[in-house]
């Protein structure tokens, strides 16, 4: 397995608030890679610094070995970079089949083709995945009528139909109704294997994170604490006083 | 034809009284708003007033926007002279008598108003005939679609140069062309220099089609003379100050410092040579009647030079008006509200065009609009406001610009000589 | 070009000229400020971008040209201006500002477009469409044999400050003030502390109203008005505001300032037939140059 | 099968009208105007969420264009539009229609590039500074080509007066605009129905995520601008030889008039809907012409109160009530498959 993307020593403060100090990390290509560690620890700041909402103060970012850190957000996401939100962005006045279809990768299409409509295969293939999430039956419905773990569902659906070499989900769990995390897990797990997408996962509930990825990175205070595999991590006595120190 | 009630076309049948009504600005809005109901009333007194026909003329005028104040001064000249020609016995030819009535639309100083409101006029409300509508511009915007049309208009308010190199054949106007407005001022600058081509000249107009051929027509002067153009520049549209203009002339000291720019360019330009003290020996302006620059700027006005198209002190006279000074006294008299005011020349050009349509009428004895044409293209008469004769383009070449010099609160008549009362003051003293 | 090189040169062979300059524009651009700073309080406090603004203006100089032209004293013009502007802006608020402040920002800008419209009208259905101005017979002062200073243009100055001074001491001082900087910061964080928000915009509202009223009262005295004429007012605020940012008094004081002085300058080398275009264009410039901004930090301007 | 019947009186009216009603063509026309504009307002206020005030621009510019390229290829245009010239300069039947036709084409041309170009700078501005900034572009235009001599400056131009049969002529512009608005709508319904049509509406409803799912906002912001505005320069080229005399500030880039009188078009109408614009710009024009008429002088006072009472009360539109309260009328039925019906 190759490094897909290679976070180099990367600080990023906001107004002498120091979110991150010096974090570097990689993510394998075709792997799971869990990013944990306490609230306030740095996570979402190092995935908005990877995804390009803000600059970084300093360091390196490179995707698929081109420097990413300087490129604003919708140019990271054409390179197949993708992300989900914490808070859901789905497209609540438009149903389920249309936030699918709008989530065409429209990075893969000539500027003539985006003239086309949707073919019937685009539709069948926004419906499988709507299946793929378990939203088949409301998939005529406007999206913002959905529940919140249904949304969340329904965005993980439309990075899927966006088909991301890499996605990074912020806290897909957060929200979803405890009955159905293991059906998510298995379907993270199905769009990692089946559709060889590379995840990397912000994830709070132990449980998921531990039986997903192949590694974990934990962030205290912004700084790298610990890397490693589950076990590892699970074993590792710096993740473990972060926790209790953080709770 | 009457599918859109119009609002002012009764003021044609209106008793002078109720016309002189709406036009009192302050009443203006609630007459205007009340003319569409009142419409019906007005019609069954008039019935029994004449037995004269009617023929109808349209104007597109200006009741609101910018030119309101001056569009309002032309529609009361044009209403002036119809209650003069009806109260004479209406227009005579054949074995009847017709009075004029008036279609007005608000063209809101606005070209492209303007020529929509002329295609109505003439399309839906049937017009033949058209009157003016008031500044260059709209003049500019109104006169392709007449001449598309075929329709005479003879206009009193639009006196661009540039209206008359179209090769227009409906378009006729009774004032003299704008290029000559200050143009005289710059022989009087030359006949008081030793040394005509040492005269310096500070140009400031508008930026409008108006202004902008008065400038032409001074540059044009001023180069026959070999002066130097040491200030040539463009006023906004919406001027309020132009202390950045008069900071140079203080510094190029031009001996003729000429501004033009309707009503706010003079009130503007008078206001702040007063307060920067410009001492220019000549300064030349147009539109002080109309911004009323004595009685709102008193001394400061003072040996300003205004052209004008028309004074109540020249000697001209016509059976219909009598003399100017006639003229004046009886307008003021049916319009009260320039009691306190000279009657600007806005309003005496706009009878005249009307006058010029009344001429035309009786010696086509005729309504077909080709003879009222050439009727028109005929006409060569004398009248309270000038003689009129029209060029081959339809621009009045019988009349000369005059050039008046505010002597102490007084409009004195200076230029051109033969109808000069009083002497040039030169230099003129600044307050 | 010929003409604008000699006006650049004018500026070396006579030095005093930029003087002259300098005052003019500092004069006009006090106004400018003036205004600005009213809509720098309803942007900040309730988000509405009044594009009434120099209408607003325009309608206090009528009030203070007709009074005047009924008797009573020129300077009393700014005071009364001042307090029928209120009122004015009050009644303005109930009916439409009100209803805006909720919304999405491009209804604000439109109603008030829409607002612009009706008061220039009104004012021309009232007043007539010619230019007018109060003239007071002050003298001029003289320096150096070339800088000229009204006295009225001085009074207005000195006024204008005044005003500032006296609505900044407010904003500082009084409870209101503090009650509606506290909104201006986090309207539901104020709600919660007990502050009567609706009060305070309806206050905000007012008093800018009853601020561009007292510049109008001053407009009228050194300049001339039409009721057309809001619209420069409107644009010149929209300038200084966004150059200096919301809540930033003294920003707005500088740019007002400036942007009057720059305008003098672009008129003085390019004709004053440029100055509308000036304004514009630094409109345009501060944007780009505030959208460069944003893009260093990877944002976009919102 | 309902639909063609109703599409195909719709085009019947349209072909009839203006021989139903000869003495409105120049109206008739006009509406035809308000509908290229509304509609192509809508293209990127309604669909995509950025709301021009400076549109008029490419109205005001596409009149230049067309009215420069027409002179241009028979006179020197500086001495065209130099007002102090004494001697006649006309045009023949054929340099008309190729002025015409060219003209208007070349405008809208024009004005899609200039829009991209334009755009590339102010579609970084979001919300009320894109609405501030178009407007400031527009007011901008007519200063500065009003103090341009060589194109007229202050003065404006003049185009030659249209040469054949009064009525023919009346009928020609109609039809001018008719095509081209019928042609825009045609055109507006395919591409709403495009994945493109899809993209600026997601930029619409959350630019933020579009960016983050990859979508070329820049590109497809520009591509819409450029289209709108060719359309409107293709109508600001035709409405030049319909007024034959326009200046800058106050028939061309007129932004107080018909710059805002297509967003109040569209917003009475409905925002993001085929038919809103449409609608709107045909209630928007009665009412207009109908206060000029009854109002007179009052008649501006009448409309800011309009636009206040639409922005306020009514920002939804016609087409957006209806299809909040009789959602069964375009065919949204929660279960039913067919969705895009909003047309």
């Amino acid at each position: 397995m190759s490094t897909i993307i290679d976070v180099q020593d990367v600080t990023k403060s906001f107004g002498g608030v120091l979110a991150n100090s010096d974090v570097s990390l990689q993510v394998e290509r075709g792997g799971i890679t869990g990013l944990i560690g306490p609230n306030g620890s740095g996570k979402t700041t190092l995935f908005n610094s990877v995804v390009g909402y803000h600059p970084i103060d300093s360091g390196s970012i490179h995707f698929e070995g081109q420097e990413i850190s300087k490129l604003p957000v919708q140019k990271i996401a054409r390179l197949g970079l993708l992300r989900t939100f914490q808070q859901t962005r789905i497209y609540g006045a438009m149903n389920c089949v249309e936030n699918m279809l709008i989530s065409m990768p429209h990075r893969k299409m000539t500027f003539l083709e985006s003239f086309g409509r949707n073919t019937a295969e685009d539709r069948e293939r926004a419906e499988m995945l709507l299946d793929f999430v378990g939203l088949y039956e409301k998939r005529w419905l406007r999206s913002g009528s959905l529940s919140f773990g249904q949304q969340k569902l329904l965005e993980f659906a439309m990075a899927l139909m966006n088909e991301p070499t890499v996605l990074l989900l912020d806290e897909p769990t957060a929200g979803i109704n405890p009955t159905l995390i293991n059906g998510l897990i298995d379907r993270l797990k199905r769009a990692n294997s089946d559709f060889g997408i590379t995840l990397f996962i912000i994830e709070h509930n132990m449980r998921v994170i531990m039986n997903m990825a192949d590694t974990i990175y934990c962030l205290a205070h912004g700084k790298l604490l610990a890397k490693g595999s589950p076990d590892e991590i699970q074993n590792d006595q710096r993740v473990i006083d972060a926790y209790l120190g953080a709770h | 034809m009457r599918a859109y009630p119009r609002c002012a076309e009764e003021s044609g049948f209106v008793s002078h009284h109720q016309y002189l009504e709406e036009y009192n600005p302050m009443k203006k809005s609630l007459s205007l708003l009340g003319c569409a109901l009142g419409a019906s009333l007005l019609f069954s007194h008039t019935a029994a007033a004449q037995d004269c026909e009617t023929i109808t003329l349209g104007s597109a005028i200006s009741l609101t926007g910018k030119y309101a104040t001056n569009g309002i001064h032309a529609k009361n000249g044009y209403e002036f002279a119809i209650q003069k020609i009806k109260d004479a016995g209406g227009v005579q030819f054949g074995d009847k008598c017709y009075n004029f009535n008036v279609i007005y639309y608000d063209d809101e100083s606005k070209g492209d108003r303007g020529a929509t409101l002329a295609e109505r006029l003439i399309n839906q409300d049937k017009v033949q005939y058209m009157l003016g509508p008031y500044s260059s511009g709209l003049t500019k915007a109104i006169a392709p679609v007449t001449e598309k049309y075929q329709i005479p208009m003879v206009e009193a308010e639009g006196a661009s140069r540039s209206l008359f190199n179209q090769g227009y054949k409906y378009l006729f106007a009774v004032l003299s062309t704008s290029e000559q407005y200050l143009a005289s001022a710059v022989t009087l600058a030359a006949e008081k220099a030793d040394d005509p081509s040492k005269v310096k000249v500070a140009v400031a107009v508008e930026n409008d089609p108006f202004s902008l051929d008065i400038r032409a027509g001074v540059l044009e002067d001023a180069a026959k003379f070999d002066m130097q153009v040491v200030i040539d520049e463009q006023l906004p549209r919406d001027l309020s100050d132009m202390s950045a203009i008069l900071t140079k002339v203080k510094l190029l000291k031009p001996d003729l410092l000429i501004v033009s720019g309707h009503s706010k360019g003079a009130a503007t330009a008078v206001r702040q040579i007063g307060e920067q003290k410009i001492d220019s020996p000549m300064v030349a302006i147009t539109h002080c009647e109309a911004a009323d620059v004595v009685g709102n700027f008193g001394a400061a006005a003072n040996d300003i030079l205004c052209s004008t198209q028309w004074a109540e002190t020249l000697t001209y006279e016509d059976p219909l008006f009598g003399s100017a000074a006639n003229y004046e006294k009886e307008f003021k008299e049916a319009f009260p509200e320039y009691k306190d005011k000279s009657v600007p020349y806005q309003v005496a050009q706009a009878s005249a065009a009307v006058y010029v349509f009344k001429d035309a009428f009786e010696r086509a004895a005729s309504l077909d609009k080709e003879a009222v044409r050439d009727a028109i293209a005929a006409t060569d008469m004398m009248t309270f406001y000038g003689g009129i004769k029209f060029s081959e383009f339809g621009n009045n070449i019988a009349k000369p610009m005059v050039l008046r010099q505010i002597q102490d609160g007084e409009y004195n008549v200076v230029a051109p000589s033969e109808f000069a009362s009083h002497p040039l003051n030169w230099p003129r003293t600044p307050q | 070009m010929d003409q604008f090189l000699s006006n650049i040169g004018l500026l070396f062979e006579f030095p005093i000229v930029n003087l002259k300059i300098i005052i003019d524009g500092l004069m006009i651009g006090a106004l400018f400020a003036l205004a600005a700073y009213g809509l720098a309080l309803v942007w900040g406090v309730m988000n509405v971008k009044n594009l009434a603004q120099g209408d607003f203006v325009i309608a206090g100089g009528y009030v203070a040209w007709y009074l005047s032209r009924h008797g009573m004293p020129p300077l009393l013009g700014v005071p009364v201006a001042f307090v029928v502007m209120w009122g004015v802006g009050w009644v303005v608020y109930r009916l439409v500002i009100s209803r805006v402040i909720e919304r999405d920002l491009f209804t604000s800008l439109l109603a008030t477009f829409g607002l612009a419209i009706i008061m220039a009208q009104m004012l021309n259905l009232l007043f007539g469409s010619d230019t007018q101005s109060i003239q007071l017979d002050y003298d001029t002062l003289y320096f150096f044999d070339f800088i000229d200073i009204p006295i009225a243009k001085l009074l207005g100055v000195l006024m204008a400050t005044a005003l500032a001074v006296a609505v900044v001491l407010f904003m500082k001082k009084s409870r209101m003030g503090q009650a509606i900087r506290a909104t201006s910061q986090d309207a539901r964080a104020a709600r919660v502390l007990g502050i009567d928000t609706e009060k305070v915009y309806s206050f905000t509202f007012s008093l800018n109203s009853a601020i561009c009223g007292a510049a109008g009262a001053i407009i009228v005295m050194v300049w001339v008005i039409q009721p057309f004429y809001g619209i420069t007012y409107s644009i010149r605020s929209f300038v200084i505001v966004t150059a200096a940012g919301l809540g930033n008094l003294p920003g707005v004081i500088a740019a007002g300032l400036g942007i009057g002085v720059a305008e003098q300058y672009g008129a003085h080398i390019f004709g004053i037939g440029y100055q509308q275009a000036i304004a514009v264009l630094l409109l345009l410039l501060v944007l780009v140059y505030r959208l460069v901004q944003q893009r260093r930090v990877r944002q976009s301007l919102k | 099968m309902k639909k063609t019947l109703f599409y195909a009186v719709l085009l019947l009216i349209t072909i009839a009208a203006p021989y139903l009603f000869p003495d409105y063509g120049t109206q008739l026309a006009t509406l035809w105007l308000m509908i290229i504009v509304a509609l192509t307002w809508d293209m990127t206020g309604g669909q995509m969420g950025y709301n021009s005030l400076g549109n008029i621009f490419f109205y005001g510019t596409g009149m230049y264009v067309a009215a420069l390229i027409t002179i241009g290829m028979v006179h020197p245009i500086g001495e065209y539009t130099d007002a102090s010239r004494s001697e006649l300069m006309l045009f023949t039947e054929g340099q008309y229609f190729t002025g015409l036709i060219v003209g208007s084409l070349g405008a809208g041309l024009f004005c899609a590039l200039s829009a991209v170009i334009i755009g590339y700078i102010t579609f970084g501005l979001r919300g009320p500074y894109f609405a501030i900034g178009t407007l400031g572009v527009a007011i901008a235009a007519g200063e500065l080509v009003s103090n341009w001599d060589w194109v007229g400056g202050g003065q404006g131009i003049q185009l030659p007066v249209y040469p054949g049969d009064l009525d023919t002529g009346k009928v020609v512009f109609y039809f001018l605009f008719a095509i081209t608005g019928v042609a825009l709508f045609i055109f507006l319904k395919w591409l709403y129905s495009t994945r493109f049509g899809a993209a600026i509406n997601a930029i619409r409803d959350d630019e933020e995520k579009a960016e983050a799912m990859g979508i070329h906002t820049m590109r497809y912001k520009l591509t819409a601008w450029a289209l709108s505005a060719f359309f409107v320069g293709v109508a600001g080229g035709i409405s030049a030889f319909q007024l034959i005399h326009f200046e800058p500030l106050e028939t061309a880039y007129q932004t107080i008039n018909l710059g805002i009188f297509m967003v109040v078009c569209v917003l009475l109408g409905g925002k993001g809907t085929l038919w809103g614009p449409v609608v709107g710009a045909i209630l928007f024009h009665v009412i207009k012409e109908v206060t000029w008429n009854y109002l007179l002088g009052w008649q501006w006072v009448a409309l800011g109160a309009l636009i206040v009472v639409t922005v306020v009360y009514f920002q939804d539109g016609i087409m957006g009530w209806l299809m909040h309260n009789k959602p069964e009328w375009f065919g949204m039925r929660v279960e039913k498959k067919e969705q895009e019906g909003t047309a």
